[in-house]
């Protein structure tokens, strides 16, 4: 007997088995099998094609003149990418931490029975209806020292009021992550509503009478079994900062100076403004590394513990 | 037959001159396809060209300029256009330095629309009147003066910080060294001249700009700049003659309301930035004679006029009727044919003409970085850029 | 069906409480609106107002023209019909995609959370890993696939794209959700005779409400705010509208209309926030609630 | 440890309602049992006393406190949800420490609480595991740990046994008595075992469509029932109902019954039955009075002996239930598993009316209270 | 109806072996009943037999063909799961009728199919209603009322009545009953109520820790326990299990058993205890074996009455539980609620081992077999 087959938990089909299956057995792999295709192709694919590119010395178009690691070292040789890397470290996580926290509290805040929940959940989501390409626009305004918020406090009489963020190299990134808070948190917030919206309510009586509080019962029951809910933030978040290209270019646009570049837009810049496809490639798969390295073994441990639940 | 043009005039003022040129089109009996990219000087136009190129699909014509032309010419590409060039005696109508670009091989690929001036000082005459000062014609006087106008309350420099604005005040200053040593650093990228005590010079010059623009000034785009003279709200902003639009579109006019100088200390030089439509090979005998069509009527005067009131620009034919253009643009041109006689003539770094994108790229990068590094010196910046520069080539 | 601690009759503390959590959710309502606001207040600015006044200040008189003048007769390249024109563009991109994109994630989800098979989960794993490759290096290789799929540049083109690099977070959203859907609901079901999709049409997806509407407002999101692909996917005739907003927007000479480009943006985005209202009715409580032991 | 009082309870949801005044009261320390048909309502009662589900009318109070709306937390109870409702989330082990911590109660004593109820639940060896990693039972006395964990004013247990096998709930059952001698707590529970709710309630309150039918002890209802229903209702197998006519014999009133031959059997309450005369009762008869001639019983006053035709036999172990028809109307004897009694055979059998109970054929009132 | 083969299944949750080789046949048509101890594998049986489980090792048939690796749908059975599973999103009508709708069954018998499930069940008044807004009898009835409407090959019930009261179960089962013999489909039905088990099963199967230990009609199960395990499970309350020294009175081996006085019981088959003579067995009575002295058992061959003293009396409506000690074994005696024991007095106990069993005090084999 097939032992492995043994240990392989509560799965429902019968697969490695001996014949006898059904259409209906295949069915799932079935339905899957087109996403694997595109998958494979349009995802591993493709990486695979821009590892390959990062060690060539490719310019406008790709081409296949190998350089070996000359472009990494280039990368790492350059000024402008340990600032983008940089800059990714303290944008990713305060804004992945804040979106989290901001997503998890509305989110409760707006499940206490709230009077036009519709319409304040809807201001709270509506930013991610607009394209950064004009909110951008707004935002910079409502940021640039001379005519924003700081004028505004100003005119209110809080002369001292100083908030320069914008222009100032060293706090540039944080615009970013205001910006791109205001952006996303409001998306967070759904997801978690929607997770919230689907518990159990005799848990939450439970609960109760186990004597704890609202905030308990929301910390200790109802968000740990909203676990999947935090995973999936967490990778839409993820996934939002590395590649935070609209932001940027709106926003900032890399300035002052590049103080405010990120990995994604050191990347376009170099690969289709600057015509160097290979540092490029180099800086598209080291940010891939970077990601990888602290996103798979979370990835490991989420998907592995579920196993026999 | 049909042509598609990939280009990023979006503007209410470019639409109306490329509207010229498609029916002119039309009228021969092509379909005009218009794929319009805006954005970031071309960046997103150039992603969309590269797309389109490798799935095997490219537009009949894009905009591309300088020595992109020739790196897609590298490529292959580029469709000929020596007939068409030939017929229109191209070699006759368009200076050396403009058909050189346009050249890729010895043979024609691309069509030029306009030319523009880089080094252009705009000012408010009120304001200048205000504080006392006049306007400054070297970068020494520049510094007193501006000196002046900050005490009285004003925005000596209207800039905005972003890299190409960065790059086009500190070419600006540059040329202020000399066309040679201009052409030595950003042409020849030489290192010595990019090492040279001049450069230090030209660098301390720039470092000491950033205390004549206001705090507000980082990301701002070009055009609001201009409005904070428009506006009387600053003084002057180096930038190129594009900038003349904004203060027509504000109802103000050359000589009254704003005055016109060259950059200080560039009065005989001239940077010249030329929009260009390259030609791409296509399928076809309807669409290539759609493209010669194409690469024809935009030399034609009357597009060249249109297309160039609109711009701010001077057209690239010579011996063009002048009088519908303003005393800005007389100048200009006076100074196109004079500067290309004396050597004086020289491409844009800040706008890709002179140095291909990498090499514009790194430039930028280090100078747009000094002049927000505040602990940086000119020795540090200029060894960077020398080192920057040598690393992408 | 009432899930939480029931409404009591209000004591004092809770009072104050309730009007604390009030107040916390309209300051923080302002926040999100204040951007907003000022795009709007511009919008019904005239141009001169927005030179000379301030981002808050009210505008004079109402300008409704900026907003017609960006539908229908702002000019991007030499086309001047406003933004009209490719919303129809948009919508024959986005509806599919979202369509696709959503049935897709939703199956793939239900196989993996329902009908694990060995590898599933690695597949998944796989997958979410996927969502990390940043778009633009994806760019060439994917024009040169288009070019030989022969849907370089076409509405098709783009909505296989957007369905590809959608489908992976389409997956994640519809399997986290279905994890906390007990496994004897498709046992019985699967008792009861019914097929894979029966199940997944008659007793999963009505459950799924919630998480179909966050699918949705993501994938219609990402996919009509797109500009990446828009621009580099579509030909001339299939731009979507953030390519045209954006022409609007980024005028590299000419005074800007900043009036235009707001009304440009809020107008753009409408369908989005139609979605978000119209969807967020169905955030529907408790399900699942009661139907099963443990 | 604290008194109960359920003042007048309606619960409505939309149009039905569900409890429709329930008034009960208990002291403190009393151990309350309540039974009642599928859907009577004992689930909601159980809630609202927690206060998980809003009452529509009524108070409730506990330890003399109107905690009617008071928070379910601050009413200090412990309860097992007839759904378990167990955290999912948690281990077993930290289900049932949850309350504790939620009390403050610090982590070494929480640990050898945990484990001293898991010892009596047998369930130590699964205290790492996730619920859904359990059996049914298993679950069941996690629901159970969870609630025996805590020391509150007042447990309210839903069918806490109903999953398990007979063998351990028997063990539960004593757990659960040494218990409530031991702390005293107040227990209301639910349950469908009747041995359950006559070994353990001070005092069973009997439910229907949300209206308390007779409260009062084991005995009280299995002996005394108020009506047909409660008579009906407790026992099992049920309480037989013969519709008989009242004859007069002798001037006293008797029950007439049509077997093969024809009887009249003696009342203990003729008087109750003088108003009847010549109508048709219901007589109450449970099973266990209905048996083989026992000889040692034979002779005594309400001992009638009379052939009956067995109908089926069902072995249970222990007896062996006999179905015959008596008046036309089925009912159950129970005989000893070596009395003779094949189907179709004609029997002896003795019909003891010392604790029988008569009631009016329409309104299922009781007669002889 | 198709018979049913489980041979030599196994199943393993990771590390943990939770079916251990089982081996049950059934043949067409009959009524199997599992029980066992919580957390034993019924369940997990019941799984696999409708293949919602894999198994790890060994083979099942149904109807002669082995499914093993056929999907539940093509398996042809229905279940009542323990947890329920009700469809949430479904109203209770719709729920019902799912499966028949999956078989392509025209609208218009479904519903008559749907309201007479519902009107066996007494559920009919809540067809519109959804699974939330039910009761937990009435969830487990709809439950029921899902699996009750197919007409499969096999149905599978995993404690299909434990939520409901005595009442409406003992009508539930009559219904089973009736439908079993009607349709004659073949049943695995599990159940921890005693009376269930041995009123409806043809065979019953006792499990323990993943292993069958015995499988037998109700009577053999009952009276002939093939091991401890057995005699101590079924039945309640509990056989009672009395260590009793082996003595030879006449050369015949007896009981010894030590109360205020002693007496030898004696065996029916005493050669089993032959080899026992001196030592300890357990000797195995049930609680009805030990009565009030009964007259007309009197002289029956293995009757013996002695005295006991009474340490407790439980009063279970029919009969009252007298505790008492022997052999410093706390014993269970069942004896009439008329018979006068008060706690604390000696009374007179009539022991008949007729039915007694004996045990091997270590092992638990059964020794008399
Ligand atoms: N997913 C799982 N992982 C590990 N062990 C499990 C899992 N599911 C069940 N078990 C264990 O398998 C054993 C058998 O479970 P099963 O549900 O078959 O018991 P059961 O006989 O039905 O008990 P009950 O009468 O309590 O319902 C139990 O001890 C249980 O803890
Ligand atoms: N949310 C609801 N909406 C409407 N009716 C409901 C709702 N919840 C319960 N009911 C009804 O209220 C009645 C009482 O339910 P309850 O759960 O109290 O019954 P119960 O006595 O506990 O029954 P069981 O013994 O079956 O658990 C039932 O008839 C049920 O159908
Ligand atoms: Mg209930
Ligand atoms: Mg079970």
């Amino acid at each position: 007997m097939n032992t492995k087959a043994a240990n392989s938990g509560s799965g429902q089909t019968q697969s490695g088995r001996p014949a006898r299956l059904s259409l209906a057995d295949w069915m799932p792999k079935i339905v899957m099998a087109p996403t694997v295709l595109v998958t494979l192709v349009c995802i591993y694919g493709y990486m695979i094609w821009t590892a390959v590119l990062s060690f060539t010395g490719s310019r406008m178009l790709p081409s296949y003149n190998f350089v070996g690691f000359e472009q990494y070292e280039r990368l790492f040789n350059n000024d402008r990418w340990m600032v983008a890397l940089t800059n990714l470290g303290i944008f990713g996580g305060l804004f992945i931490a804040i979106c989290l926290f901001l997503g998890v509290i509305l989110a409760i805040f707006l499940d206490q029975k709230i009077r036009a929940e519709g319409a304040i959940r809807t201001i709270y989501l509506y930013p991610m209806a607009i394209s950064f390409i004009v909110t951008g626009t707004a935002w910079k305004w409502l940021l640039n020292p001379t005519n924003g918020l700081e004028k505004m406090m100003i005119d209110f009489g809080f002369v001292n009021f100083k908030f320069d963020w914008l222009i100032n190299p060293d706090m540039v990134v944080y615009c970013l992550v205001i910006a791109a808070v205001w952006q996303a948190s409001g998306f967070v917030m759904a997801l978690f509503l929607a997770g919230l919206r689907g518990v159990d309510g005799d848990l939450i009586k439970a609960a109760h009478l186990d004597g704890a509080s609202t905030f308990t019962t929301y910390r200790r029951i109802i968000l740990p079994s909203l676990k999947p809910v935090f995973f999936s933030a967490l990778v839409v978040l993820s996934h939002i900062a590395i590649k935070s290209f609209d932001l940027v270019a709106a926003l900032t646009n890399g300035g002052p100076g590049y103080a405010s570049d990120l990995p994604a837009n050191f990347m376009y810049t170099y690969t289709f403004t600057r015509s160097q496809i290979g540092l490029g490639s180099a800086s598209a798969m080291v940010m891939l590394g970077c990601v990888l390295a602290i996103l798979v073994p979370y990835l490991y441990s989420e998907l592995r513990g579920k196993r026999h639940e | 037959g049909e042509v598609e043009v990939l280009h990023w005039w979006t503007s209410g003022g470019e639409a109306a001159a490329i509207n010229v040129l498609k029916e002119q089109m039309v009228e021969a009996d092509h379909t005009w396809k218009d794929f319009a990219v805006a954005g970031g000087g071309g960046e997103s136009a150039m992603t969309v060209l590269k797309s389109r190129a490798i799935s095997g699909n490219p537009p009949s014509a894009a905009q591309i300029k300088g020595p992109t032309i020739q790196e897609w010419g590298d490529l292959g590409f580029l469709t000929n256009l020596d007939d068409v060039a030939k017929a229109g005696e191209w070699d006759v109508i368009l200076p050396q330095v403009i058909s050189d670009v346009m050249k890729y091989d010895g043979h024609y690929v691309a069509a030029p629309v306009n030319v523009h001036r880089v080094n252009w000082m705009w000012a408010n005459p009120e304001v200048f009147r205000k504080s006392g000062a006049s306007i400054p014609t070297s970068w020494e006087q520049f510094i007193v003066e501006a000196k002046k106008i900050k005490a009285a309350g004003f925005t000596p420099l209207a800039h905005g910080g972003q890299n190409w604005q960065d790059a086009t005040l500190f070419e600006a200053i540059a040329l202020s060294k000399g066309a040679r040593f201009y052409s030595s650093a950003f042409i020849g990228l030489s290192d010595t001249a990019l090492r040279s005590q001049d450069m230090i010079d030209v660098f301390d010059t720039f470092k000491q700009m950033r205390e004549f623009v206001d705090p507000g000034f980082s990301g701002r785009d070009w055009n609001i700049a201009t409005s904070m003279v428009i506006n009387g709200d600053a003084a002057m902003q180096i930038m190129g003659d594009w900038a003349k639009g904004e203060f027509t579109a504000a109802g103000k006019k050359a000589g009254v309301d704003y005055v016109c100088y060259p950059a200080p200390g560039t009065s005989g030089a001239f940077t010249f930035n030329i929009d260009s439509l390259a030609m791409f090979k296509v399928e076809g005998k309807d669409k290539q004679a759609a493209q010669k069509d194409l690469a024809r009527l935009i030399l034609e005067p009357k597009f060249q006029e249109t297309f160039n009131l609109n711009k701010g620009s001077i057209p690239v034919r010579l011996n063009m009727p002048r009088d519908k253009f303003d005393t800005c643009a007389h100048a200009s041109m006076d100074s196109f044919l004079a500067s290309s006689t004396t050597g004086d003539l020289v491409p844009s770094m800040a706008h890709g003409m002179a140095v291909n994108s990498m090499v514009q790229g790194a430039i930028f990068d280090v100078v747009t970085n000094f002049f927000n590094d505040e602990s940086m010196t000119s020795e540090e910046a200029v060894d960077k850029l020398a080192r920057a520069v040598k690393a992408s080539m | 069906m009432n899930k939480h601690a029931i409404a009591r009759k209000t004591s004092g503390l809770d009072k104050v409480l309730r009007v604390a959590l009030y107040t916390v959710l309209i300051v923080v309502a302002a926040f999100y609106l204040m951007p907003f606001i000022v795009m709007l207040l511009t919008s019904l600015k005239d141009v001169e107002e927005i030179r000379t006044g301030t981002l808050l200040s009210l505008p004079g008189a109402l300008h409704f023209d900026s907003w017609a003048k960006a539908w229908s007769s702002a000019c991007t390249g030499s086309s001047c019909g406003g933004i009209s024109p490719y919303f129809m563009n948009s919508f024959q991109i986005v509806i599919p995609a979202v369509i696709i994109s959503t049935l897709l994630g939703a199956i793939n989800g239900y196989v993996i959370s329902l009908w694990k098979f060995r590898g599933s989960d690695l597949f998944f794993a796989a997958m979410l890993v996927g969502c990390f490759i940043p778009f633009q290096v994806i760019l060439l290789p994917m024009a040169q696939t288009l070019g030989w799929l022969g849907i370089a540049n076409t509405t098709s083109g783009l909505v296989f794209v957007h369905v590809v690099y959608g489908v992976a977070f389409t997956t994640l959203f519809f399997r986290n959700f279905y994890q906390s859907i007990p496994g004897e609901l498709v046992k019985a079901a699967r008792l009861d005779g019914a097929g894979f999709f029966t199940i997944f049409y008659r007793i999963i997806l009505p459950v799924s409400t919630p998480i179909i509407v966050v699918t949705v407002i993501w994938q219609f999101t990402q996919i009509w705010n797109d500009f990446l692909f828009g621009v580099a996917f579509s030909g001339f005739d299939t731009q979507p509208v953030t390519v045209a907003l954006n022409n609007l927007v980024n005028t590299s000479f000419g005074g800007k209309e900043y009036n235009v480009d707001m009304a440009a943006a809020i107008i753009a985005a409408l369908p989005t926030l139609a979605v978000y209202v119209f969807a967020g009715k169905y955030f529907v409580r408790g399900l699942t609630a009661g139907a099963v032991k443990g | 440890m604290a008194n109960l009082v359920i003042d007048n309870v309606k619960k409505r949801y939309g149009n039905t309602e569900v409890l429709k005044g329930i008034n009960i009261s208990i002291k403190a320390g009393e151990f309350l049992i309540l039974v009642g048909p599928s859907g009577c309502g004992k689930s909601t009662l159980m809630n609202s006393i927690a206060g998980l589900e809003d009452v529509t009318e009524g108070r409730i109070l506990i330890a003399d406190n109107d905690v009617t709306y008071t928070s379910p937390k601050d009413r200090d109870i412990a309860m097992v949800f007839q759904s378990y409702a167990l955290y999912p989330n948690m281990t077993v082990g930290q289900n049932i420490s949850f309350g504790l911590e939620m009390r403050k109660v610090p982590k070494t004593e929480r640990e050898i609480e945990v484990n001293r109820v898991a010892d009596m639940l047998q369930i130590s060896h699964l205290l790492d595991r996730k619920p859904a990693q359990l059996s049914g039972g298993q679950r069941q006395r996690v629901a159970m740990g969870r609630a025996l964990a805590r020391r509150p004013q007042l447990y309210l247990f839903d069918e806490p046994l109903s999953n398990l096998d007979a063998k351990l709930r028997v063990e539960m059952r004593t757990e659960i008595k040494k218990l409530h001698k031991k702390l005293g707590t107040t227990i209301v529970y639910v349950t469908h075992d009747q041995i359950e709710a006559m070994t353990l309630a001070d005092r069973i309150a009997v439910m229907k469509d949300g209206e308390v039918q007779q409260l009062g002890t084991p005995q009280e209802i299995y002996d005394n029932p108020a009506n047909l229903f409660v008579a009906g209702f407790m026992g099992s197998p049920a309480m037989n109902f013969i519709p008989t006519k009242v004859v007069e014999q002798d001037g006293v009133p008797m029950l007439e019954l049509a077997t093969s031959t024809s009887v009249a059997l003696p009342f203990p309450k003729p008087e109750a039955l003088k108003d009847y005369v010549g109508k048709t009762v219901l007589l109450g008869l449970r099973p266990e009075m209905i048996t083989e001639p026992q000889p040692h019983k034979e002779g005594q006053p309400f001992v009638t002996t009379t052939d009956v035709e067995v109908e089926v036999t069902e072995p249970m172990g222990a007896d062996t239930m006999i179905l015959t028809r008596v008046n036309d109307a089925e009912i159950n004897c129970r005989s000893n598993p070596m009395y003779p009694a094949d189907a179709g055979s004609i029997i002896k059998m003795m019909f003891d009316t010392s604790k029988a109970v008569v009631f009016d054929q329409e309104s299922g009132r009781r007669l002889d209270l």
